[in-house]
């Protein structure tokens, strides 16, 4: 809770509304919509885990910047060996988990092997698989083998699935996590809020803030209506992108327009009959008009992407321009396709706002070309099994939040089916590519290529929005990674 | 709320002097008109609506009331009055079903626990009707809609459930205190069975207090419909729904009031004219309890 | 007596037994895998079945059952998939927020019921009368959720006397957490009031009907006395089966209300663990809410006893 | 000076008219016995003395109770009045205490409420008031609750509630008709000596001639809101003036014509029959118990007879009843309708079953409400294999109605469209329908106003008469199975302890039990 119900507690009263000024606020409250299911990082792949922990309780070897940009975090430097087979990095001294353990190369190499080992629960496996061999050269030394040159290595050990972990308190890190980072762990009140405190040890720069509390508000009115009442400072990820004008006009609070790694995309079902056929899911990008779903769906807020790639990233290529509005051109195109119309088809629909509101809106579009998309709306739990495991649909909306997830067009057994060996060639050579400017080429080349082939319907950038108390300085803008660093944040003088 | 009683019910076969009591009820007119107002509004949607509720108009989205949209546009720049009169469909139709589920399988099993009264059967029937009341019906309607997906029939299904009990367990105390009467004595002398009284006698004697009990299952039914639709899990888009409609201008509540007004109003006057109706009916079929509850 | 009530525990076992099966059969058709969910996206198939095995998901469905009623009979409920928390600890935290909420509310519903039912039928057919009566219809037909709503607008937003919701926790003071469920036990009063009055203005219309209410006035009692020292009592057994029917609704059914305060109770643990398929938290929650509802309307009718002296000498 | 006097007394409700120039008096330690049948107004008259009377009643005229002028008095004066000068008994002794207080609790309220006198004090004075009604506290504790009595200890511990405070009048309000017919002596001999004692006045409203002229010093014969007979009792009996008096009076005796052709054939043998029902169990796992309602009763019901049952309720005439009907199986015996069994194996023979047929006591509660006349009257064709249709089916409609007095146009209107008595003709055509052998008439006058009773009776003893019909007449009436049996068997718990031919048991009864019923059936003085 705020300083001001802490206050109004401890005078033990019941003054309505009283808001009590505070020399120098040291807390803040911070709303956001998921809870996490328990708060270990390298054993799923739920965001609202990296949300609370990330570069908060846990580091890694490197880290994101508020950029987006990867710089060094246990690992204060990194050496490549010539053939880029071999990384060296050099750790931070007197680095002490929470619990007092210290921190050093056996940390680090329990980690990586932890993290790639056979029985490895972790999300990202994928992000270990080169790696072939972990060293402790010495107490602050590592050295890691690949198997392959990858220019991306310090990128991928940024992570959050990858940070440093002590064997000493692993068994318990699901509901007590112990890591290097500024805050500790403090409490955790199920089901409504995390709270974490300041780690007075910390190896680094300290935290300016002495606690924080994740509070965890999935209704989108009740975040509303938490900011208004000032019953949270700050709302990351803000669900409800029609309340913006009503801070942006309160003196009180200030809102933090920043991207996301989040392209949101109509995945289209590559190998359900007929769009199995590259006209009709050409026709579906021209039936939908990105800009009408930004507004009706995002209320402007969303930048309209034309394949699959961060519109931020300076090897973007837009090209939205190729899947333009044009009803007329849909109609034609399905009908050379050699579609009977009205179509029917089912699109399922996540829970959040961008894919209901825009499901809406893209159900709307399609009927005016005939298709008849038939609404289903379900729980993340029965889309994960049902749309993304079972392949149970035609059309789905979601946004994909990892940071360069381009490659997941080269699996073919990936949701929406699609199957192109010259893609994943493609991609192959990009993994295996450490020169950048090839390396920013060959991205280019993918966009093209997936926007080509119409494999899914690309709507718009997600943007993180973020709404604060105007007091509240030091938040990332952007999301370069679904994180809250808090190690910076702190109220205006 | 539902303390009918059957000895204390009026003969029948006098629908003038019926007639012209309805008529001086003031609950039941009123209820009734506004009943039928929605019902209609539910009709005549069928037919004709101000705007196509299917149609997104970006363009014109969250627009007071005007003479071209009268109850103002959502988030999508629907018209909001076509909205309601085809939620009221979905909503009547909804409750309508529910409560016939509920007696279609209540009164029989009411009348079958009344006809062998104090046996196994009875036992059964009464501890199964407690054990479905036992159960928390929000809850099992939201495990109902999660196990075979949110659609309005799944929410009639999960409605109509809890409807059942209700009419078992009133059918039931109707029925037994109609087997207490001569007249069914005077039929089993004259050879007639159990299953052959409970549709000759008993039946006919309860229709009334079914009847009233109907109108007030039928309004919880719309408020159990709008609370289901509201978290989701009633009839999906693109069908309008009230407690939907709800749902979705919650967030804009505070700079387009509209949008949560006239959905909220819609439910509230179309409960409280079935429940108005209800009392008026109780009043009407049973003088001795006017004014009571 | 004693036979009544072992009679009525007996048959209220057997509830209990049935509604166990029928509890754990649905919510073993639920769609939707907890290994799935937990590990996302893009978890291989071996971690997953690694993960189910951990979390028991593969026994036969009879053993499952038989361990899950096993284990709740001996106090242990499981282990929530998603929390990795005793599903115990977590009722009985959610508890700390979910009892004193219907508790509050139905406090408040009574309060406000009693003296309005009891005016309104002392004063039948009379303004007060239609008053409260109308009042009461409009209380019964508003959709609490909606109702909630305008108040979070009204007194959150605006006039922020409260907070719109959340709930500070015990330990932070008593006022303090009072005053966070206030708004959500008004919503749901509100409803249980209006029901509640107008069933006690029906009861007790009904008993002011009853011959020895008569014989109390030939005695010399005033119509008021007569009211109290003779009707009232009589009137409360409709009212007090009423009572209990709401205090188990209250326990669960704050669902929605929960939801718009986000206050972590019973129903919002239940909503979520259904969304996230938390089998576990589903089955015991539910088993443990109708237990409750049987045990209340069990204590429902042992307190008629307290009541009706007919009911105390053995039917 | 007169206790009570009403004069001129109007009462309407609502726009009703209930009570037109009622006159009468009550003087200290007097009787008065109010007559009138249902709606005269009796009741009204009682509720006016009390002011407990029902929303929208206006009271004209003056009604002075010791001195008060009642109609012009304020309520809470009017409560100082209630229970303490004036003290009332009501009919239903079953419904007229608070189930959940205490006996004790309830007569001590009438004390409190009107003395400053501590709880104990009213305590120990209900305990007297208790013991002056015959409830001595060593059989009877104050802790007792209304559940735990029986109807006449009920009644008495309502007369006790009126006499606490030994007013200076006791209204009884039917006190005794609900109650059988020796607890209905009794309690009337405890009226009657609680006046005496206490020099009391007593207004008594019955609509049972005997019942009030046994006891009553004067007597008031109302009719329809109106008085239309005053006089002192017995006197006025030899000298009534109003033809409505009279002619009350002559259906009080009426005694219908018989021609009786008994044939020596049993129609109806009942043997050894025994019934029982079991009773819950007394503890957890004890066996349940069984009451036996009937135990091996035996009788002989010839052709053409009239037959009468005579008990008190519990007696178990309604089991055997219900047994005779084919309603429910015996445990042990056999009953035989014209040499055949009314059970064959476990089901009813309907072969037998159509031979007889059944008249109950509620006029109101016989018919389905939502039947018309003709669709009620047929009912037992379904006793027939091939039950008449259209032509004949109308026929016998027509002629069941005719033979009751009614109209062949009454089969289209509903039952709600008929009085009591026309209620009970058509109950009567119902049994007729299938011309059967023998009627059981269950209580079947019992309910009725005397008049109406007289008429019944004539008709059943035509009907006997015209189809050669056999009666089973079941009443606790002794003064109707007097008149209309020609033999009679008395019943008690289960068992028949007398029987003979009526005239008989009635003027020389052998068995105790007989006597004692005998005697406590009041009587109507000896005409002049």
């Amino acid at each position: 809770m705020t300083n001001r119900f802490t206050t109004v507690g401890l005078a033990g009263g019941l003054i309505f509304g009283a808001s009590v000024a505070f020399a120098q606020q040291a807390d803040i409250t911070i709303g956001q919509q998921l809870e996490p299911p328990h708060l270990d990082p390298t054993s799923a792949a739920a965001g609202a885990i990296d949300q609370v922990v990330y570069s908060n309780i846990f580091e890694g070897l490197t880290r994101f910047g508020p950029d987006g940009s990867v710089g060094p975090g246990l690992a204060r430097s990194w050496d490549v060996s010539e053939d880029g087979l071999t990384y060296t990095f050099h750790l931070a001294e007197g680095v002490k988990f929470h619990d007092g353990t210290t921190m050093d190369a056996e940390d680090v190499v329990f980690s990586l092997n932890r993290a790639r080992a056979e029985d490895s629960a972790n999300a990202q496996k994928a992000l270990f698989a080169g790696i072939t061999d972990v060293v402790a050269t010495d107490a602050a030394t590592v050295t890691v083998t690949l198997s392959n040159p990858d220019g991306a290595f310090p990128f991928k050990m940024a992570w959050g699935d990858a940070v440093i972990v002590a064997p000493e308190s692993i068994d318990g890190i699901k509901t007590t996590p112990i890591g290097t980072g500024a805050f500790m762990f403090d409490n955790w009140v199920e089901g409504d809020r995390i709270e974490l405190k300041k780690n007075p040890e910390y190896w680094g720069e300290p935290a300016m803030l002495d606690a924080v509390t994740f509070k965890f508000i999935s209704d989108p009115t009740a975040a509303f209506a938490s900011m208004m009442a000032e019953d949270v400072d700050v709302f990351a990820a803000f669900p409800a992108p029609e309340n913006l004008p009503q801070f942006d006009a309160d003196p009180r609070f200030k809102v933090l327009v920043g991207s996301t790694e989040g392209e949101t995309i109509l995945a289209i079902n590559n190998k359900q009959a007929p769009f199995d056929n590259v006209k009709v899911r050409e026709a579906v990008a021209h039936a939908i008009n990105r800009q009408e779903i930004i507004d009706g769906a995002q209320f402007g807020y969303g930048t309209p992407i034309g394949t699959h790639f961060a519109p931020h990233n300076p090897d973007y290529v837009d090209l939205t321009g190729q899947s333009g509005y044009d009803p007329e051109k849909a109609k034609m195109l399905l009908e050379e396709a050699g579609v009977t119309l009205p179509l029917k088809v089912k699109m399922t629909l996540p829970p959040p706002s961008y894919a209901r509101r825009g499901g809406e809106i893209i159900a709307a579009q399609l009927r005016q070309v005939g298709i008849e998309a038939q609404i289903e709306n379900v729980e993340w739990a029965q889309w994960l099994e049902g749309t993304f495991r079972g392949k149970d649909y035609a059309l789905t909306i979601v946004s994909h939040t990892e940071p360069m997830d381009i490659n997941i067009y080269a699996r073919p057994d990936y949701y929406f089916q699609y199957d192109n060996a010259d893609f994943q060639a493609l991609i192959a050579k990009i993994d295996v590519e450490s020169d950048p400017a090839a390396r920013s080429e060959m991205f280019k080349q993918a966009q093209q290529v997936i926007a080509d082939d119409y494999v899914n319907a690309y709507l718009f950038q997600l943007p993180l929005i973020t709404v604060a108390k105007a007091g509240v300085e030091g938040l990332w803008e952007n999301a370069p990674t679904q994180a809250a660093d808090m190690t910076a944040v702190h109220w205006a003088e | 709320m539902t303390d009918l009683r059957a000895d204390h019910l009026p003969p029948s076969g006098a629908p003038v002097r019926l007639w012209g009591r309805a008529l001086k009820s003031r609950s039941l007119v009123l209820g009734a008109a506004l009943t039928l107002i929605f019902v209609l509004a539910a009709l005549v949607s069928f037919l004709w609506t101000p705007f196509d509720v299917t149609g997104i108009d970006i363009a014109n989205k969250i627009k007071g009331p005007s003479a071209r949209n009268p109850l103002g546009t959502d988030h999508f720049g629907r018209d909001i009055l076509s909205m309601i009169m085809v939620g009221a469909r979905v909503s009547i139709a909804v409750a309508f079903v529910a409560v016939g589920i509920g007696m279609a399988f209540g009164v029989p099993l009411g009348l079958w626990a009344a006809a062998r009264k104090g046996s196994l059967l009875d036992e059964v029937i009464m501890r199964g009707n407690d054990l479905v009341f036992a159960f928390p019906s929000l809850v099992i309607a939201i495990l109902i809609t999660a196990i075979f997906g949110p659609s309005a029939v799944n929410a009639i299904v999960a409605i109509g459930i809890f409807n059942i009990p209700v009419f078992a367990r009133l059918t039931r105390s109707g029925a037994l205190t109609l087997w207490q009467k001569d007249y069914v004595l005077a039929a089993r002398v004259a050879g007639k069975g159990a299953a052959r009284i409970s549709v000759e006698h008993i039946l006919p004697n309860v229709t009334n207090l079914l009847i009233v009990q109907g109108t007030i299952q039928f309004s919880l039914g719309i408020l159990a419909e709008a609370g289901l639709s509201y978290v989701g899990l009633g009839a999906q888009p693109p069908t309008p729904s009230w407690g939907r409609m709800l749902a979705e201008s919650q967030t804009m509540i505070s700079f387009a009031p509209h949008m949560a007004l006239f959905p909220g109003l819609a439910i509230l006057l179309t409960v409280l004219g079935l429940n108005l109706m209800g009392d008026g009916l109780r009043d009407l079929f049973d003088p001795k309890l006017r004014g009571r509850s | 007596m004693l036979r009544y009530t072992l009679t009525r525990l007996l048959s209220l076992a057997v509830s209990l037994a049935v509604a166990s099966v029928v509890i754990f059969m649905a919510v073993e058709i639920l769609p939707g895998d907890p290994a799935t969910l937990m590990l996302g996206v893009n978890a291989q198939e071996d971690t997953l079945a690694a993960l189910r095995e951990q979390l028991g998901l593969n026994g036969s469905l009879w053993s499952r059952y038989l361990s899950w009623v096993g284990g709740m009979l001996t106090g242990d409920f499981g282990t929530s998939y998603t929390y990795r928390t005793p599903v115990a600890e977590m009722v009985g935290e959610r508890l700390w927020i979910s009892l004193p909420l219907a508790i509050y509310a139905l406090t408040l519903s009574t309060l406000i019921a009693f003296p309005a039912g009891i005016w309104a039928a002392s004063k039948r057919g009379s303004a007060a009368d239609v008053g409260v009566m109308g009042v009461t219809q409009l209380g019964v037909a508003i959709p609490n959720f909606w109702f909630a709503m305008l108040m979070v607008v009204v007194f959150a937003i605006n006039l922020r006397w409260f907070s719109a919701g959340g709930f500070p926790g015990w330990d932070k003071g008593f006022w303090l957490s009072m005053k966070s469920l206030t708004l959500p036990a008004i919503a749901l009063a509100l409803p249980q009031a209006s029901i509640l009055a107008r069933v006690m203005r029906s009861s007790l219309l009904d008993t002011l009907s009853e011959d020895f209410v008569r014989t109390a006035r030939a005695k010399g009692l005033s119509k008021r006395q007569a009211l109290w020292r003779h009707a009232l009592r009589n009137a409360l057994i409709p009212v007090l089966t009423i009572i209990g029917l709401q205090f188990s609704f209250l326990l669960a059914g704050g669902i929605i209300i929960e939801n718009v305060f986000y206050l972590p109770g019973l129903g919002r643990m239940i909503f979520q663990a259904v969304s996230a398929r938390d089998l576990i938290v589903v089955e015991s929650v539910v088993m443990l809410l109708v237990f409750a509802v049987i045990a209340v309307n069990f204590l429902v009718e042992i307190s008629y006893a307290l009541v009706d002296p007919r009911l105390r000498h053995g039917r | 000076m007169s206790l009570l006097r009403i004069e001129k007394l109007d009462l309407d409700i609502g726009k009703r008219p209930i009570l037109r120039d009622v006159s009468l008096s009550v003087d200290p330690g007097q009787i008065v016995g109010v007559i009138g049948e249902s709606g005269s107004g009796k009741s009204m008259t009682a509720f006016t003395v009390m002011q407990l009377l029902p929303e929208g009643a206006v009271a004209r005229g003056s009604v002075t109770l010791d001195g008060h002028d009642i109609l012009t008095l304020s309520e809470p004066e009017l409560c100082a009045l209630r229970g303490n000068k004036v003290g009332m008994v009501f009919q239903e002794p079953m419904t007229a205490l608070n189930p959940i207080r205490s006996i004790g609790d309830q007569v001590a309220e009438t004390i409190l409420i009107h003395e400053r006198v501590s709880k104990t004090e009213a305590l120990n004075r209900a305990r007297e008031a208790l013991a002056r009604v015959e409830l001595p506290e060593d059989r009877f504790p104050l802790t007792r609750y209304p559940h735990e009595l029986s109807g006449g200890q009920r009644q008495r511990v309502v007369i006790a509630m009126a006499i606490a405070l030994r007013p200076k009048l006791l209204i009884a309000d039917e006190p005794t008709t609900a109650l059988d017919v020796t607890t209905q002596a009794q309690i009337l001999k405890l009226l009657e000596r609680l006046v005496r004692e206490d020099g009391m006045g007593m207004l008594m409203i019955s609509h049972d001639l005997a019942v009030v002229s046994d006891l009553a010093d004067e007597i008031v014969i109302m009719r329809s809101g109106e008085v239309v007979e005053r006089g002192p009792c017995p006197v006025i009996f030899s000298a009534l003036q109003h033809p409505y008096s009279i002619s009350l009076l002559a259906a009080s005796t009426h005694a219908p014509d018989r021609s009786v052709q008994v044939e020596d054939t049993p129609l109806l043998r009942v043997s050894e029959v025994r019934r029982s029902y079991r009773t819950p169990r007394k503890t957890l796992f004890g066996k349940p118990g069984a009451f036996e309602a009937v135990k091996g009763v035996s009788f002989d019901l010839k052709k053409g007879e009239s037959l009468g049952l005579v008990g008190e309720s519990g007696c178990g005439k309604s089991t055997l009843t219900r047994a005779i009907l084919g309603l429910e199986e015996v445990q042990g015996g056999e009953i035989l309708l014209a040499g055949e069994p009314v059970f064959t194996g476990h089901s009813p023979n309907r072969d037998v079953r159509r031979k007889m047929q059944v008249v109950f006591q509620d006029p109101y509660g016989s018919f389905n409400p939502r039947h018309r006349v003709d669709r009620l009257v047929c009912e037992p064709f379904h006793l027939l294999d091939t039950p008449p249709t259209g032509k004949a089916r109308d026929r016998a409609i027509e002629e069941a109605l005719t033979s009751v007095g009614l109209t062949a146009a009454d089969r289209y209107k509903y039952i709600h469209e008929f009085s009591g008595g026309q209620r009970q003709r058509i109950a009567i055509a119902r049994a007729l329908i299938i011309k059967p052998e023998l009627i059981l008439l269950d209580e079947a006058v019992s309910a009725l106003d005397v008049q109406v009773r007289a008429q019944i009776l004539d008709l059943l003893a035509d009907l006997s008469d015209q189809f050669g019909l056999s009666y089973l007449f079941i009443s606790h009436d002794l003064s109707v199975v007097r008149v209309i049996t020609d033999r009679c068997l008395v019943m008690k718990a289960g068992e028949i302890v007398e029987q003979g031919p009526t005239e008989q048991v009635f003027s020389n009864p052998q068995h105790p039990y007989t006597r004692e019923l005998i005697a406590a059936a009041p009587d109507l003085p000896e005409l002049a």
